[in-house]
């Protein structure tokens, strides 16, 4: 019952909050917004019993993507205009209302092979045994940080000044 | 994060746990940052040859109260064209990621609110909101001192998040363990003679992300009037201000956490151990406070990527290299290799790295 | 002492390098001496080991040592590369000579030196280069032999840019790195050739499958060819031979140390450590022959009007060079490695007398110095005596590997052994020129503002004086025939039978009146004045042209296969059919393509967004049809 | 009692405003948020699927770890572009960043 | 920053704070201990001797200020003018005691006096009864070496007087 | 995540900051308007006159004797240098001479004030450096010593109208010389221990070596003097260049900076301290008895014609020009105040760096905003 009440709490809020990312006026409160359903995933996380992942969450999405949102934000305040919509609002609108009822369609009329096994607990020995372990997503690992240096040199070099 | 400590239902006699020491903590927490405020001031005042606050109450330890009663009846003024709600919103979001580091925190052998097998990684995951409050203050105080307290604010956490996570993780390798309580038990040995240079790297990173000297940038009074803080009065400052301690004393009682053996000692309870030592550490921080110079932003960066975060790296490698190849030696054999590691490789560095003397070219 | 050590030898001198510029760079720059002690003191250890490695391998049966390797690469069911040592005759040889040269060198650099701002650089990388030479010569697989091949060419370039601001330094360090490239592509196509066809980068097996006949024909001609076309890069051999006179632009010592005795040698130890190779292909024989014979009498010519002194010295490395490849190509490995070990002592000797001249006069222009025999006696006297040694004049170490060269080419092929014969004139006369240029006659000014002449410091006259008696003894090695037979032929006699036996030959005779010859028209020219210089200039005016613009040989490569070929042939055909053919079967498509285009291009708004909504409804509409008929 | 699907639809929630929100918006920062929450709802649907099918494998929440790295480093470059493009353009519109058309 | 110190640099400045931990602190708790002022002290009020005053006015003259006022009779009387009003403004007196100074008769002094804040700005104003000398309203040496040799010793830092924060 | 270090100096769009002036460390009500781009300094504007009190006029309208209290409030620092440069003007326009007692009690009090000076100087620079509180702290605590000893001389702490033409007011009292000899004695201590906690500090150093230079040539061409002069490399004293009251029988050094940097004019105060304390030594050593003040009338009228008198003060060339017209005031009265004209460089120092320099450099020229606003 608990985690019911949990799970509609933060999912309802999750909601909102990612409504008011693409609704509300103001870009920077709209930053904070997603930093909410951020949070509000986290809680997600958590009562899906992965609780590494939700402080990872945490760390990255909230720590790191928001705070550099922000700081973007703040570099271009003299530019912002408010948060206004595009000419495709409506044909958006209705893009994003059939993919949700197509993918909603699929999501409910699957039928899920559900495992009643209880999940596994603590998660974090299991989660380094599947990245770093034998057998597991080393290489993936390994490519990671590639993809990221890559990332912070072109980023450095996107911004670099002359 | 705290599913193992939750029962399969929620409600039950665990809310009694939880909401005394949830209670508990909170007190605690407060009274420990006035204290603290007084003895800092106190400390500080010592080292320049004054008394400091000595009115208020037997030594002026009232002092605090007194100041947060003062702070509460004075007037909440919020900029004409700052943004209100936002405004109003950062000193909570500031302060409740401070409190809520306190829950993992070890302050006796069954003293913790929540012994999460992620605890260290909580704390990290936590405290980088605080940076959300501080922006939060900052731009929604529309003034340009603040939006410079803040931007600074946000550049030092980003960067000196990654040498302290990574100097952390030294002490999890040694530790075997996320845990903090586990951490603690692991330490037969206090880390800091096993990690001296993760110490170093973890205290300096600590430092900046918490605003103290010398990387105070945030509200480098000399500078920026008071960065962030400069548009907040009354009892919304005294929730800022009262954040920026409680990191001051997270921090203490991390380090002494992670590397001082926690609350293990001989002879005295171990409560007592846990607050001396957390003393302890406040103290060098206030010492260090009253004696150096500040550094300049891209002096701070450059600090963060040329010189902890390589340090930070290497010190990984070697305490990994060490747990690999030598998993049976006695860990007192690495004591004085490690400490050997520390100044070679501090040395060398000191020898290399130089932060813009001249022009800032970043 | 455990076969172990051996890796101490290459090992040794790494240590050094990574000590001086890790540490002593950073630290102790303003104590420059350190760097050159630590470099000296790990080439005494490796001395030390190297000596005892020889007196081992003399020792053993079939005169090699097995030293256990490590598996470095091991990829499951394919390749294996193992890190392993080699220890024979030739790898002994080779070191004594790299180590021991690569020992005075870096002593009399401890004085030449001195004051440099670059001084634990400069040790540095000499500490590199000793250490990767070493490498090469140890190394037991060709991979590994390439890679230190290529860390050789890199110190090079590095130690030949030494003195990076000047133009052209850098230049020549450049030039130096791209021709050796050249030759180096032959090499590793012939590397790859040969594991393709073998499956192993092992020297030893690959010699052993060539002695077996197993590798044979067209594919081992290949391979041998292109071994030698990177050993020709190496060992400026004539078509690439042009980067090594442009090399005197690094520092004295080092071309003492490298254009001398060890780099450049390498090519020639290349050959003969792959020498089944090449030995069970008549074709590579004969090439390197021709081409070594070719390059002997061709690089001698144009030493002989050089008026830079170390150029002079280049010269007659590419001829000296040239004579030890004609005798490989010729004779066999003994012989072509006795040249180079007696070669490699007196030319370094040669580099570094050049290199006191230069320190007492600031120039290495011949024609500014002059009498310099009054102001440094000892110079003089070990100049001359490499001099004389090179000459091949009797006793002294020359006589005895050339003589020996030219008795293998003369069985082998008589037009080369003319070719040789020529040439042992002109390097009478060249080396002699310079003698009677650099140290006879009167002062003539040095360099503009250099003071005084003056003999150099007594670090710097040591190392001379040690190589200088090295450069009269080393060929008394073979009288006895004894270094042949650490290769494993020729036969053994007595000490006295072999030195004076040897005059009761013809051939001898007649390479020393040759020699004479030389230093005699030398002396009549450049020391008595009988005759003109300027007057057989000018009677040979387009000689004299020819040589002293080295045969237009770098303008031809400039010209010629830059501009001409490259840009004007090649480029230019590839445009006419690039602009005829395919652009006109492109363009007509393309015409067609961009009709159509135009008509259809509006749909391209450049907005993200809209594109973004037409993925939108493209994966609506697929997923429509998923369910709907799928 | 809350299932796999009760996720999944959240799932698809999200992802959807964060379809509108790319579509719709002109600021530049806020699509890239909302490309920022559809990725986090992919990221729920992992987790859940991983939870709810395979709970002793964990292989959805390695994934989720990879989809945050490859967010970081997507916001990392994205909004590189953004203050490249803010700096030559003065705008962050994305109706105007349009010079690519025909 | 380039550490050529290694981290010496700050490590001495650590060494000379810690070290203040164990020194008196040179703080005075003011309304509780105070300190004895300079002998030559300029206190905040200005004594004037009716007896000795001719009423030349010299004062009055030698006052950049304008903040005393002085008004005599016009008939001498015993070689004296008689003062007939004689107030000061001690709100604009600047304490630069050039009229003690001018004054020929040793009739107006500096007080020792230092603590004269006032509520009311009226308080400032010094008519000629509350300028009498008391007991209570010393008078400074200030331009009067004799005088000054009679008040108590100034209590000096250098002497470490400060420590002993005698009280009044 | 490191673009974040990236961002935070990007071109933005330049941006105005008022520092100033009613900010923390303008050191009185001084206002530069910086234009910054991200927290780079493009360019600065120094706006002043906050404090400007008309004090030129107010001489003007002042005897001669009137007007020393009226300098004491020109450079509040340094009081007894200002009667002191004002007296010697008044005695070149008037041709009075001085005793010589009392020129070396004017000696004494100058160099006391010069140290007292240099102490707040050094300190507040520190201060602006980030030190939080300490150094100011320490060497206020020594400031007091000297304002214990003027205290005892004059009866005021900050305003001291000490000085006379002709003279100074009145005799030293008996205890002045053995107080000063034991404040003398345990100085240089002192100076060595702020030397010891600041001096090598790495993060002083870093943020103040090579940072805010000024040139020589450029020095000399704004006329600069003092401090900020000697700092970068110009050897000019007042008290060597063109000697006033007794300072040629003094042996003192005059300390110079080399590369004209923050660093250096905080390394030349300090020198010059422990100068004024060797000059100290001397002058108590020669300090005759006698009288300390000429006769000078009441009220002096200078013949027609016209004076300047200048002294090296603390923060430099510190000027008096008067033009009497045979009256009892002057009828004109000039201040050539140093650092209204060290102030002249700052935007050229401070253009390139970053706020937090600017602070450094502004720190470092040590103004005084009752002589520049007059």
């Amino acid at each position: 019952m608990g985690a019911s009440v949990a799970f509609w709490v933060l999912a309802s809020i999750a909601v909102l909050a990612a409504l008011a990312v693409v609704l509300v006026r103001d870009v920077f409160r709209a930053a904070l917004s997603l930093i909410l359903c951020f949070l509000m995933v986290a809680g997600l996380y958590i009562t899906l019993s992965a609780d590494f992942l939700a402080a990872v969450q945490i760390l990255v999405y909230v720590g790191a993507i928001s705070v550099l949102i922000i700081l973007a934000i703040m570099l271009t305040r003299e530019v912002q205009r408010g948060s206004p919509s595009n000419r495709f609002r409506l044909p958006a609108f209705f893009v994003a209302v059939l993919f949700f009822a197509g993918i909603g369609y699929a999501m409910l009329n699957t039928p899920w092979q559900i495992s009643s096994t209880p999940p596994l607990e603590p998660t974090t020995p299991a989660i380094a045994g599947l990245l770093f372990g034998e057998g597991g997503f080393i290489l993936p690992v390994e490519i990671a940080p590639l993809l990221l240096l890559a990332a912070i040199i072109g980023a450095i070099v996107l911004v670099r000044e002359k | 994060m705290a599913m193992q400590m939750l029962p399969p239902d929620w409600p039950g006699n665990f809310w009694a746990h939880w909401a005394i020491f949830a209670v508990a903590i909170l007190v605690f927490v407060l009274l420990m940052v006035m204290v603290f405020i007084w003895f800092e001031r106190r400390a500080l005042a010592v080292m320049q040859a004054r008394l400091g606050p000595n009115r208020a109450g037997p030594f002026g330890l009232f002092q605090s109260a007194a100041d947060a009663l003062k702070l509460l009846i004075k007037e909440d003024i919020v900029p004409a064209k700052g943004d209100k709600l936002v405004h109003w919103l950062a000193p909570v979001v500031a302060f409740v990621p401070v409190v809520l580091i306190f829950a993992v925190v070890p302050f006796w052998g069954g003293a913790i609110l929540a012994d999460l097998n992620i605890g260290i990684l909580y704390i990290v995951a936590i405290s980088s909101v605080t940076a959300v409050g501080i922006f939060m203050a900052g731009w929604s105080s529309n003034n340009k001192y603040s939006t410079l307290g803040a931007m600074r604010q946000v550049a030092s956490v980003v960067s000196y998040e990654i040498p302290v996570v990574l100097s952390v993780v030294g002490v999890v390798l040694l530790a075997g363990s996320l845990s903090m309580q586990q951490i603690v038990a692991a330490q037969d040995i206090p880390f800091i003679l096993l990690q001296p240079l993760g110490f170093l790297l973890f205290f300096c990173g600590a430092l900046a992300e918490i605003n103290r000297a010398p990387f105070d940038l945030t509200e480098a009074d000399s500078e920026i009037v008071a960065g962030f803080f400069t548009e907040y009065s009354g009892m919304k400052f005294g929730l800022l201000f009262l954040a920026e301690y409680g990191e001051a004393l997270a921090i203490s009682a991390i380090v002494t956490t992670l590397f001082l053996g926690g609350w293990r000692g001989p002879l005295l309870p171990p409560f007592l151990w846990f607050l001396l030592k957390v003393g302890l550490v406040f103290f060098v921080i206030v010492w260090i406070r009253a004696t150096v110079p500040r550094l300049r932003i891209d002096q701070l960066m450059a600090l963060a990527w040329k010189f902890l975060f390589p340090l930070a790296l290497l010190n990984l490698l070697i305490t990994a290299a060490e747990i690999l190849f030598w998993p049976a030696v006695s860990l007192w054999v690495f004591v004085p290799i490690n400490f050997a590691v520390m100044i070679i490789l501090v040395l060398l560095w000191s020898k290399f790295f130089k932060l813009g003397w001249g022009k800032v070219e970043v | 002492m455990p076969s172990e050590l051996v890796w101490l030898i290459f090992l040794l001198p790494l240590f050094s390098f990574v000590i001086i510029s890790l540490f002593f760079r950073p630290f102790l720059n303003n104590r420059p001496k350190l760097g050159g002690y630590i470099t000296i003191a790990a080439l005494l250890g490796s001395l030390g080991l190297s000596i005892w490695a020889l007196f081992e391998v003399m020792a053993a049966p079939g005169h090699s040592i097995p030293i256990p390797d490590i598996n470095w690469v091991v990829i499951e069911g394919g390749l294996t590369i193992h890190l392993g040592l080699i220890l024979d005759s030739l790898t002994a040889v080779m070191l004594l000579v790299v180590i021991i040269v690569s020992l005075m060198v870096q002593i009399y650099s401890q004085g030449y030196m001195k004051g440099d701002p670059g001084y634990h650089r400069y040790y540095a990388f000499m500490s590199l280069f000793t250490a990767s030479m070493l490498g090469l010569v140890l190394a037991d697989n060709l991979l590994f032999v390439y890679v230190f091949w290529e860390m050789v060419g890199l110190c090079s370039y590095l130690l030949i840019g030494f003195w990076f601001h000047r133009p052209e330094a850098a230049n020549a360090a450049k030039k130096a790195f791209i021709v050796t490239r050249l030759g180096d592509f032959g090499f590793l196509a012939a590397i790859l050739l040969l594991y393709f066809n073998t499956g192993t980068f092992d020297i030893g097996q690959l010699n052993t499958l060539a002695a077996g006949g197993a590798l044979a024909g067209t594919v081992l001609t290949w391979a041998a060819i292109g071994i030698f076309a990177g050993a020709a890069g190496k060992s400026a051999q004539f078509p690439l031979h042009v980067w090594l006179p442009d090399a005197m632009e690094g520092p004295t010592p080092v071309s003492a140390l490298i254009h001398a005795a060890t780099m450049v040698a390498a090519g020639v130890f290349l050959v003969a450590r792959t020498f089944p190779l090449f030995a069970h292909s008549m074709e590579a024989m004969t090439t390197v022959a021709v081409i070594g014979g070719f390059t002997a009498i061709f690089a001698a010519t144009m030493g002989l009007v050089m008026t830079d002194i170390k150029r002079v010295l280049a010269y007659s490395t590419i001829s000296q060079l040239g004579y030890m490849m004609l005798g490989l190509g010729t004779g066999g490995v003994a012989i072509g490695i006795f040249h180079l070990f007696n070669h490699a002592f007196f030319k370094a000797l040669l580099f570094l007398g050049a290199g006191s001249v230069n320190h007492a006069t600031g120039t290495f222009d011949m024609r500014r110095m002059g009498g310099l025999r009054r102001f440094m006696p000892w110079t003089y006297a070990t100049f001359l005596i490499a001099s004389i040694s090179i000459a091949g004049i009797w006793p002294l170490a020359g006589f005895w590997s050339k003589d020996e060269i030219l008795v293998s080419a003369l069985q082998a092929q008589p037009i080369l052994f003319y070719l040789a014969m020529i040439t042992v004139f002109m390097t009478a006369f060249y080396m002699f020129r310079v003698v009677f240029m650099t140290f006879g006659g009167d002062y003539r000014g040095g360099e503009e503002g250099h003071g005084k002449p003056h003999e150099s410091p007594a670090v710097m006259v040591m190392p001379m004086v040690v190589l200088a008696i090295l450069a009269v003894v080393s060929g008394f090695w073979n009288v006895t025939g004894q270094f042949g037979a650490l290769f494993g032929h020729g036969h053994t006699q007595g000490f006295a039978e072999g030195f004076f036996g040897i005059l009761t030959h013809a051939l001898p005779w007649i390479s020393l009146i040759l020699a004479g010859l030389g230093i005699l028209l030398a002396y009549a020219i450049y020391s008595a004045r009988w005759l003109s210089a300027e007057r057989i200039g000018a009677m040979f005016k387009p000689l004299y042209t020819l040589f002293l613009r080295k045969y237009w040989l770098d303008e031809l490569y400039e010209q010629v296969i830059v501009r001409l070929v490259l840009l004007k042939g090649l480029f230019a055909a590839f445009q006419a059919v690039d602009s005829y053919g395919v652009d006109g079967a492109v363009n007509g498509l393309a015409k067609g393509v961009m009709a159509s285009g135009k008509a259809i291009r509006r749909a391209h708004s450049g907005q993200l967004q809209l594109y973004g909504l037409f993925i939108g409804i493209g994966i609506i509409v697929i997923l429509a049809c998923f369910y709907l008929f799928g | 009692m809350v299932g796999l699907e009760h996720y999944l639809i959240l799932s698809a929630v999200l992802f959807s405003i964060g379809l509108y929100g790319a579509l719709a918006k002109r600021n530049a920062i806020i699509i890239l948020m909302s490309i920022e929450l559809m990725l986090n709802a992919v990221n729920i649907a992992m987790v859940a699927f991983s939870r709810y099918i395979v709970p002793l494998m964990l292989t959805g929440q390695v994934f989720a770890i990879f989809i945050m790295v490859v967010a970081a480093a997507e916001v990392a470059v994205g909004l590189a572009i953004i203050i490249a493009i803010y700096r030559h353009r003065e705008t962050i519109d994305a109706t105007k960043i349009d010079l690519m058309k025909w | 920053m380039k550490f050529e110190r290694y981290g010496l640099g700050i490590a001495k400045g650590l060494s000379v704070t810690i070290r203040h931990l164990l020194r008196r602190p040179i703080t005075t708790q003011y309304p509780e201990q105070r300190l004895n002022v300079s002998r030559r002290i300029r206190g905040n009020e200005l004594i004037w001797n009716k007896d000795k005053c001719t009423g030349c006015g010299t004062c009055a003259k030698a006052c950049h200020i304008g903040a005393i006022h002085i008004s005599t009779s016009t008939n001498l009387v015993d070689n004296k003018y008689e003062v007939q009003k004689y107030e000061v403004d001690t709100g604009y007196c600047i304490f630069c005691g050039l009229c003690v100074e001018a004054c020929p008769f040793e009739a107006l002094f500096l007080s020792y006096d230092y603590e004269c804040a006032r509520y009311r700005r009226n308080d400032l104003f010094q008519d000629r009864e509350k300028m009498v000398e008391t007991s209570e309203r010393k008078v400074s040496g200030y331009f009067y070496p004799g005088r000054a040799a009679k008040l108590p010793r100034q209590s000096l830092l250098v002497d470490n007087d400060r420590g002993k924060r005698n009280g009044r | 995540m490191a673009t974040s270090t990236k961002e935070i100096v990007i071109n933005t769009e330049p941006f105005v900051v008022n520092i100033g002036p009613a900010h923390p460390s303008t050191h009185g009500v001084f206002r530069m308007r910086t234009t910054l781009d991200g927290e780079v300094i493009v360019d600065m504007e120094p706006v002043f006159g906050y404090l400007h009190r008309g004090l030129e006029k107010l001489a003007e309208e002042r005897t001669y004797t009137q007007v020393i209290p009226l300098t004491d409030r020109l450079d509040y620092l340094a009081s007894m240098s200002n009667n002191l440069a004002y007296c010697l003007a008044v005695e070149k326009l008037a041709g009075i001479a001085v005793p010589e007692r009392a020129e070396y009690i004017r000696v004494i009090m100058a160099e006391l004030q010069r140290v007292a000076s240099h102490l707040i100087a050094v300190g507040a620079f520190l201060n602006d450096c980030g030190a939080f509180m300490t150094p100011i702290l320490y060497m206020l605590r020594e400031r007091e010593r000297i304002l214990d000893l003027f205290d005892m001389v004059c009866g005021q702490r900050l305003t001291y109208n000490y000085m006379r033409v002709g003279g100074v007011s009145q005799d030293v009292p008996d205890e002045f010389i053995p107080a000063l000899k034991k404040f003398l004695k345990e100085m240089p201590g002192w100076i060595d221990e702020y030397e010891r906690l600041l001096k090598e500090n790495e993060i002083l150093l870093a943020r103040s070596k090579g940072v805010g230079i000024l040139s020589r040539g450029l020095a000399i061409n704004i006329g600069a003097s003092g401090p900020v002069l000697r700092a970068s490399g110009v050897p000019w004293d007042i008290r060597r260049a063109d000697p006033y009251s007794v300072y040629d029988r003094f042996e003192f050094d005059i300390p110079v900076g080399l590369a004209g940097d923050c660093y250096d004019r905080y390394r030349v105060r300090v020198e010059e301290m422990r100068q004024s304390l060797r000059i100290l030594r001397q002058a108590i050593k020669g300090l005759p008895r006698g009288q300390v003040r000429s006769e000078v009338p009441h009220l002096i009228r200078p013949p027609i014609g016209e004076a300047y008198g200048h002294l090296e003060g603390p923060r430099g060339e510190l000027g008096f020009y008067l033009v009497s017209d045979g009256s009892i005031a002057p009828y004109r009265f000039h201040v050539r105040a140093p650092t209204f004209i060290n102030l002249t460089a700052l935007a050229d120092m401070m253009r390139g760096w970053k706020i937090a320099d600017a602070i450094l450099i502004f720190g470092s020229i040590d103004i005084c905003m009752g002589e520049v606003d007059r």
